[in-house]
């Protein structure tokens, strides 16, 4: 446990101010400060996700040229609000040859999934809910949750086109986390430690700094981390297990209403949580791409703004991604991940682990700047 | 000399690295990697060597021992329980063993690149070659009894690979599982032994072992009923048992020999089967307080004998040399059991030089005209005059002609046992043990000379038999187209450099080894002066040295002792010179016995003199033309001879039992239980008339049915209430 | 509450859990399934005892490799379970009596 | 505070999934209660300190073994995953049925009893208390370990994993006749 | 760790929490504000209108089962190299830079080599799997 949001706090007097309202009793306090600032983000994580589909169908309609969702709202920006009611008054339909225990649990698993990733997400350096020793590490684990449930949603509908969304969505996932986690695996050798802070810290200063020009490895690794990522969070052109041409809607076809909604949001929850990942791997973070040193509360508060900004901006991709490129047919998906994918993502592993040993943990830049 | 683990370990290593090596790139490297697991072998001999010289002509005292130990893992916190030792324990007889096992293991590899070129399981052979000779190399060198179960169950499952080699062939196939499961009969006890003295003295180090004998840690400890020393001493003996295929347990080494000749010679006389007496010598003390030494003595006495008669009666030229093995490890158990720990460890020593010897004779006679039956064979001496004066000088030793190593050896062995027979007021059934050895001792002599004689004397019956598939076009007229042998350093080098090594003196200093003829004087007595039973008390409270560490104790020159007759750790025997007598008759009558049974081979098969049969058969001519009649009329000998019969029990319980058992236990079970069910009937019920008998060896059946039902989870729940019931009987 | 003991006691239950699955059920993938609960009960046991008895670490990198080993021993009998299905068109463990096909 | 109530959280929840995944009589519920007892035993790890373990955990468990798990349900066919009151061989159902329960739980009793025996002496024997504790980052010590004191067990696990998936990789590869 | 230090862990299980609570806060909703009009074929497992034949639950093709199987080998690989590579830039500026690379490459190198096994014998392809491995299988 390193920096937390609870330690950051503590170096400021009115966190004193706040302990003796809570009785001197740290863990309440802590407790309370944790759910508050865990409700800010599942709201604003909620709210993104939210105008994620907005921003799809907009970017979508600009794409294609044509107007996009402008009813609801200014510019059509309720859209979303309108979504999430009509999915509240849906009928909640369930197949009688479904099993039922399954069939609740599934979106559950996936909401978790995502949710428990958004402890470690780091807005700032200081804005960190929980810095765990084995931050990353931690972030692929719980969100292999999302495959489970995946998997779980298609078998529990008893039918056939749930099915085989959901036995390709979980190899799938399952494929695509070996290269994401090689990548990842690239980061923690370069930063020595797995914590967000550990990574972040190691990417401060310029934008020379950041991983992902470190070394030329770690700017192939970026790539294949979002290539992985992208195809991990089910999207398009990797969206083979909700294709609608082929399998109606995949998994969830025998969804309705909010569990579907839970589907939907956990997707979208998690396509900002991997590209939050990216950036705080790669991008730097919070960090501009320029040297400022005032730690102050606007400071970290600049920071988050810098951080969601980056990680919007890979989300822009991400959607692009979706309208600009043809679905991959099911051999090419595995034979990307496995012929591709894998093994360049190895070599990338194998890249850093010499160049840190070669140039004593010199970056590039560090090598032609000269270091201090 | 320093010893740190840097010169110990590649006695160890270097067979594993080229077994590795062998094991993934073996088929990319020339001629598959052979000559790197002979040079590997070489590598574990020069280290081997060195220890050796150092243990029998160097600076250190009799007893010198080095311990060398590690922590593999310790969950203990302090305490002495749930911690795992592993280590090497090297004193004068690990340095012995060392030198013959990896000497012996070197000249076999250097053979097989002979006897296995151009074989299609060449690469495979010398995969699984090396990394039996380390796991031997570890299980000699390792300090604790868990350690050497680990190498013990490595040399199993190598032996099964080695004995299966020939994958495609049925026969080979079935040999090879049933050596496995065989062995593993005994292992099971092997490992539940070990756990008991695990549980109680929270070690299996040999040193631990041995101070708590000593400082009486065994006594009033109860498994079962039975008491603790006794318990684990038999279960051990029974994993020795089982590795050393002694009598209930033998069935698997005879049918052992499928494999190729060299992987054969490997397990016969260098590794596998010696491992069991190895334990058994190394458990010694444990074995006496168990007080099972009786049993030990009878069994080996059962198997000297049995396998001796067994193998009067074979013609394939491996299988006499198998039923050999299994007679002579008898001997090392005998013993073993009768207090001759010397001498049985002398034996395991000769009987591997002389016996890999055999066998390797046995190998390129049978590779040079690829034949193995003895009756197709005869006069190869002019054509293989090598390998003939090699395989002579072994058959001598084997059979206990004085001069040679297996007279010096065996004779010890018989003479203490008839000490222990006769004239130590035991049990006077226990005179079966003495009587016995004695009559397989003549057997040993008569069936050697009987291979000698059908192999390389008599006129050559090879006839039409050509030796070289590709030589038809060679002149037929002649009858033969052996190739005259030539001296090739991989073929009979071998072979001659370990004929050496058959003459008495090296083991024995003295030509008879009876004291009788000094050649070197009492001083080069050096197996007597080395090798002791462990004397127990020396181990309480011993220090042990780190993994690390160099070797700094003080060392005196070698002393010289006497050779006691050795009753475990109780001190020299106060009944001397009635053990001295016990020698002297035994060097007696095992010369004449020998001597006997040489001449009746002779007059045999040279003289043909003897004829009880001959009016049954028209003439020798009729009989040698057709080789089947020169077996059938030898069977015929030996049931006018009234051996038949107990050769009959011997391979009912061959067949009739331990296949069956092999293949299917419940099956054999019930058919003997019919049987008795059946005699039952008509003894029991017929003639008091009560039917309930039948009927209660039916509910039987049908509860061993149930047992054997081949159900994994009913297994599971005996082996979860066995292990339960064993951890609330020893008390921790 | 929370000490070694506690820990035991859940690690035994998880144990006994596993092993009546083993025991009373018939389909081979719930077996498999029972012996990854004994194989944790057995990790959560060397993880205690490395925080209350021996304080190294040791029990942690102990109980890694046990994952490693459970993770591989599951794929390669599952692989048999699949294979044994593919030929007996069951997965009923009292089928399974023959050592070949 | 909090970690008492992580402790009986994941306790509660790891006994209960497990107890669950002994008695339910759907095989697929069975693989779903064991994902909930492994990731209750991540809790435990987690208030043990075990961080590394703990994700370790929920990585090989949640991630590969359960999903492999379901994997291999679906493809033995669904024929056999729900319980069968009887099959045309007169076997036990595939979930067992009363008597396999009564023999499993005899032998349970038979383990508990033995190992209450064993339990008592060690904790009798350790007090139940942290000894020194403080190992503010397992990941570096385990790294450590991994490649100093036990860097052969590292390599050969690499080995093992290899062997595992040549072997599982041949084992389940479909043949002519299947 | 202090139990206080164990503090750092409470946001994952708030965040879980608020994942239960919300999904059956949502669901208690759903039953508040949706109409209930059950009807049989509403309720059926849809497959474009046709009326569903048999069960979904049936034999699935083995590829997944393989594609399963190098997941796990090479989740499990990478479980044990985080450690390592979590001290590696240590090792380096300890200057045991060259030790901790040979154990690394080394590693690596075994799960190439599966990786390279499964490639080789056609495991990875997802549509030819079959075809090839009857070819090596013979």
């Amino acid at each position: 446990m390193n920096q937390t949001i609870v330690s950051y706090l503590s170096q400021y007097e009115f966190y004193d101010v706040l302990l003796n309202l809570f009785g001197n009793n740290q863990g309440l306090l802590a407790f309370a400060i944790y759910l508050i600032v865990a409700l800010v983000v599942v709201g604003f994580c909620a709210t993104v996700g939210g105008l994620g589909t907005y921003a799809e169908r907009k970017i979508s309609a600009d794409l294609q040229a044509r107007m996009g969702p402008n009813r609801v709202g200014p510019y059509g920006l309720l859209q979303f609000l309108a979504d999430g009611v009509k999915m509240l008054t849906k009928e909640d339909i369930m197949p009688y040859t479904a099993d039922k225990f399954l069939f609740y649990l599934a979106p559950l698993l996936a909401l978790v999934g995502v949710f428990a990733t958004l402890a470690v997400l780091p807005w700032s350096s200081g804005f960190m809910m929980a810095d765990l020793n084995v931050g990353v590490f931690y972030l692929i684990a719980i969100s292999s949750l999302v495959g489970l449930a995946v998997f779980l949603g298609g078998y529990a509908s008893n039918s056939k086109w749930s099915m085989l969304g959901g036995m390709r969505g979980a190899s799938q996932i399952i494929s695509y986390e070996i290269p994401v986690t090689l990548s990842v695996l690239a980061i923690t050798l370069l930063a020595g430690g797995m914590s967000f802070g550990t990574i972040l810290s190691h990417q401060e200063g310029t934008i020379v700094n950041w991983f992902i020009f470190h070394n030329p490895f770690a700017f192939i690794a970026f790539f294949v981390y979002g290539i992985g990522a992208m195809a991990e969070t089910n999207r398009a052109p990797f969206d083979l297990p909700e294709a609608e041409s082929e399998l109606v809607s995949g998994y969830h076809t025998e969804y309705t209403g909010l569990r579907f909604g839970f589907f939907a949001l956990a997707e979208y929850i998690e396509v900002f949580v991997v590209c939050g990942v990216g950036t705080a791997l790669f991008l730097g973070g919070g960090n501009l791409p320029f040297n400022i040193s005032i730690d102050i509360i606007p400071t970290q508060f600049a920071q988050v703004v810098i951080f969601v900004t980056k990680t919007c901006l890979l989300y822009y991709v991400v959607i692009w991604a979706r309208w600009t490129l043809p679905r991959l047919r099911v051999d090419q998906l595995m034979s990307v991940c496995w012929k591709y994918l894998t093994p360049i993502a190895i070599f990338n592993l194998v890249g850093c682990a010499i160049w840190l040993v070669m140039f004593n943990g010199k970056s590039l830049a560090d090598l032609v700047f000269g270091s201090h | 000399m320093e010893y740190t683990v840097g010169n110990i370990a590649p006695i160890f290593l270097a067979p594993v690295i080229a077994f590795v090596i062998n094991a993934f790139f073996g088929r990319k490297l020339p001629r598959q990697g052979d000559w790197l697991a002979t040079l590997s072998i070489f590598i574990s001999f020069i280290f081997s060597a060195r220890i050796f010289g150092d243990f029998v002509f160097g600076t250190f005292a009799t007893d010198h021992f080095i311990h060398k130990t590690f922590t593999w893992f310790d969950l203990s916190h302090g305490a002495n329980i749930w911690k795992v030792n592993m280590g090497v324990y090297i004193d004068n007889m690990t340095a012995i063993m060392l030198l013959m096992v990896s000497g012996v293991a070197f000249l076999i590899h250097l053979f097989s690149t002979w006897y296995m070129d151009h074989d299609e399981k060449h690469g495979r052979f010398f995969t699984f070659l090396p990394l039996f000779t380390s796991a031997m190399l570890g299980m000699v060198m390792s300090d604790n009894l868990f350690a050497l179960f680990c190498f013990w169950e490595v040399m199993g499952f190598c032996s099964y690979s080695l004995i299966g080699i020939y994958v495609k062939k049925e026969a080979a196939g079935d040999a090879s599982l049933k050596a496995f499961m065989t062995t593993r009969i005994g292992d099971v006890f092997l490992l539940l032994g070990i756990v008991a003295l695990w549980m109680v003295l929270g070690s299996v180090a040999y040193v631990d072992i041995y101070a708590a004998i000593a400082e009486g840690k065994f006594a009033g400890q109860t498994v079962i009923g039975i008491s603790l020393a006794t318990f684990t001493a038999l279960c051990i003996f029974l994993g020795a048992m089982g590795k050393s295929a002694q009598f209930p347990l033998h069935v698997w080494l005879p049918d052992a020999m499928m494999g190729p000749t060299p992987g054969s010679a490997l397990i016969h006389a260098a590794t596998m089967v010696t491992a069991g007496v190895w334990v058994s010598l190394r458990m010694y003390p444990l074995m006496v307080l168990g007080d099972i030494t009786w049993f030990i003595a009878v069994i080996g006495a059962i198997t000297a004998f049995g396998a001796a008669t067994v193998a009067m009666v074979q013609t394939d030229i491996k299988a006499v040399l198998a039923y050999s093995t299994l007679s002579q490890l008898g001997y090392m158990i005998i013993g073993v059991g009768v207090g001759s720990y010397n001498a049985a460890f002398m034996h395991v020593i000769t009987h591997a030089v002389f016996k890999a010897c055999l066998f390797l004779s046995a190998g390129s006679i049978i590779h040079t005209v690829h034949e193995q039956e003895m009756p197709k064979l005869g006069g190869l001496r002019k054509y293989m005059p090598y390998t003939h004066f090699a395989m002579m000088a072994c058959t001598l030793a084997i059979a206990g002609i004085p001069f040679f190593s297996g007279f010096v050896s065996k004779d010890r062995i018989l003479g203490d046992a008839l000490y222990f027979g006769f004239m130590s007021g035991q049990n006077p059934l226990l005179a079966i043990v003495p009587i016995l050895g004695f009559a397989g001792a003549g057997l040993t002599a008569f069936y050697m000379f009987r291979m000698m004689f059908l192999t390389f004397y008599g006129e050559n019956r090879m006839g039409h038999h050509d030796a070289h598939g590709e030589d038809h076009h060679g002149d037929h007229h002649h009858g033969h187209e052996i190739h005259h042998e030539h001296l090739d350093a991989r073929q009979n080098v071998p072979l001659l450099i370990l004929a050496i090594f058959t003459l008495g003196f090296w083991f024995a200093g003295s030509l008879t080894g009876q004291g009788i003829v000094k050649v070197f004087g009492e001083k080069t007595e050096w197996f007597k002066v080395l090798v002791e039973a462990p004397k127990v008390e020396r181990f309480v409270n011993h220090p042990r040295e780190a993994w690390g560490s160099t070797d700094t104790r003080v060392k005196t020159e070698l002393t010289k002792a006497r050779y006691d007759h050795q009753t475990g750790y109780a001190g020299p025997n106060p009944d001397e010179h009635k053990i001295h007598t016990a020698h002297v008759i035994g060097a007696i009558a095992s010369i004449i016995i020998a001597a006997l049974g040489v001449l009746i081979a002779f007059l045999m098969y040279i003289k043909k003199s003897i004829k009880p049969l001959a009016t049954r058969f028209p003439g020798y001519t009729e009989v040698l033309r057709n080789k089947y009649y020169f077996d059938n009329f030898y069977i015929d000998v030996l049931i006018k001879k009234g051996l038949l019969g107990f050769n009959r029990f011997l391979s009912w319980f061959d067949m009739g039992i331990f296949d069956r058992y092999a293949v299917d236990g419940a099956a054999a079970v019930n058919r003997v239980l019919f049987k008795a069910s059946k005699w039952f009937d008509n003894v029991v019920v017929d003639a008091v008339g009560v039917d309930g008998t039948g009927v209660a060896v039916n509910l039987f059946n049908l509860v061993l049915r149930i047992i054997q039902s081949g159900k994994i989870q009913f297994y599971f729940v005996m082996l979860v209430v066995v292990l339960a019931s064993y951890i609330w009987t020893v008390n921790i | 509450m929370m000490g070694l003991a506690s820990y035991l006691i859940i690690s035994l239950i998880l144990f006994v859990v596993g092993l009546v699955i083993i025991l009373s059920r018939k389909n081979i993938v719930a077996i498999l399934l029972g012996i990854e609960l004994v194989l944790n009960a057995a990790a959560l046991n060397f993880v205690a005892y490395s925080r209350y008895v021996t304080n190294n670490l040791d029990g942690h990198v102990f109980s890694l490799f046990i994952i490693a080993i459970a993770a591989a021993e599951s794929a390669i009998g599952l692989a048999i379970v699949i294979r044994f299905f593919q030929i007996k068109e069951t997965i009923h463990i009292d089928e399974a009596t023959q050592l070949r096909n | 505070m909090f970690i008492e109530l992580l402790f009986l959280t994941s306790a509660l929840l790891t006994v209960g999934s497990a107890i669950g995944a002994a008695v339910t009589r759907n095989i697929m519920h069975s693989c779903v209660f064991l994902l909930g007892s492994l990731l209750g035993i991540a809790g435990l790890y987690a208030t043990l300190g075990a961080d590394f373990v703990a994700v370790s955990q929920i990585m090989v468990y949640v991630g590969g073994v359960v999903i492999l798990m379901l994997f291999a349900v679906m493809l033995t066919g669904g024929k056999d995953f729900v319980s069968r009151a009887q099959n045309l061989l007169g076997l036990a159902p595939a979930m067992g049925n009363k008597w396999t329960y009564t023999i499993g739980l005899l032998t349970a009793l038979v383990v508990v009893l033995t190992n209450v025996k064993l339990i008592t002496n060690v904790v009798k024997a350790y007090p139940a208390k942290v000894i020194g504790n403080d190992f503010p980052s397992t990941v570096n010590q385990i790294g450590h370990l991994l490649v100093k004191e036990h860097v052969l067990a590292f390599e050969l696990s690499s080995v093992l994993l290899l062997g595992a998936l040549v072997g599982a990789a041949i084992i389940a590869r479909p043949r002519r006749q299947g | 760790m202090t139990p206080a230090q164990f503090d750092g862990l409470m946001p994952i299980v708030i965040l879980m929490g608020i994942a239960v609570v919300m999904f059956f806060g949502g669901h208690f909703l759903t039953v508040l504000l949706s109409p209930k009009k059950p009807s049989h074929l509403k309720s059926m497992p849809y497959e474009c209108g046709e009326i569903p034949v048999g069960s979904a639950w049936s034999s699935f093709n083995i590829r997944f089962y393989v594609v399963g199987l190098i997941f796990i080998i090479f989740d499990v690989e990478s479980v044990l190299m985080f450690p390592v590579a979590a001290i590696f830039r240590e090792l380096v500026d300890m200057g045991h830079g060259g030790y901790a690379l040979i154990i690394f490459l080394s590693f690596i190198s075994v799960l190439l080599e599966g990786i390279g096994y499964c490639w080789k014998k056609g495991d990875l392809d997802w549509v030819k799997s079959y075809q090839v491995s009857l070819k090596n299988n013979k």
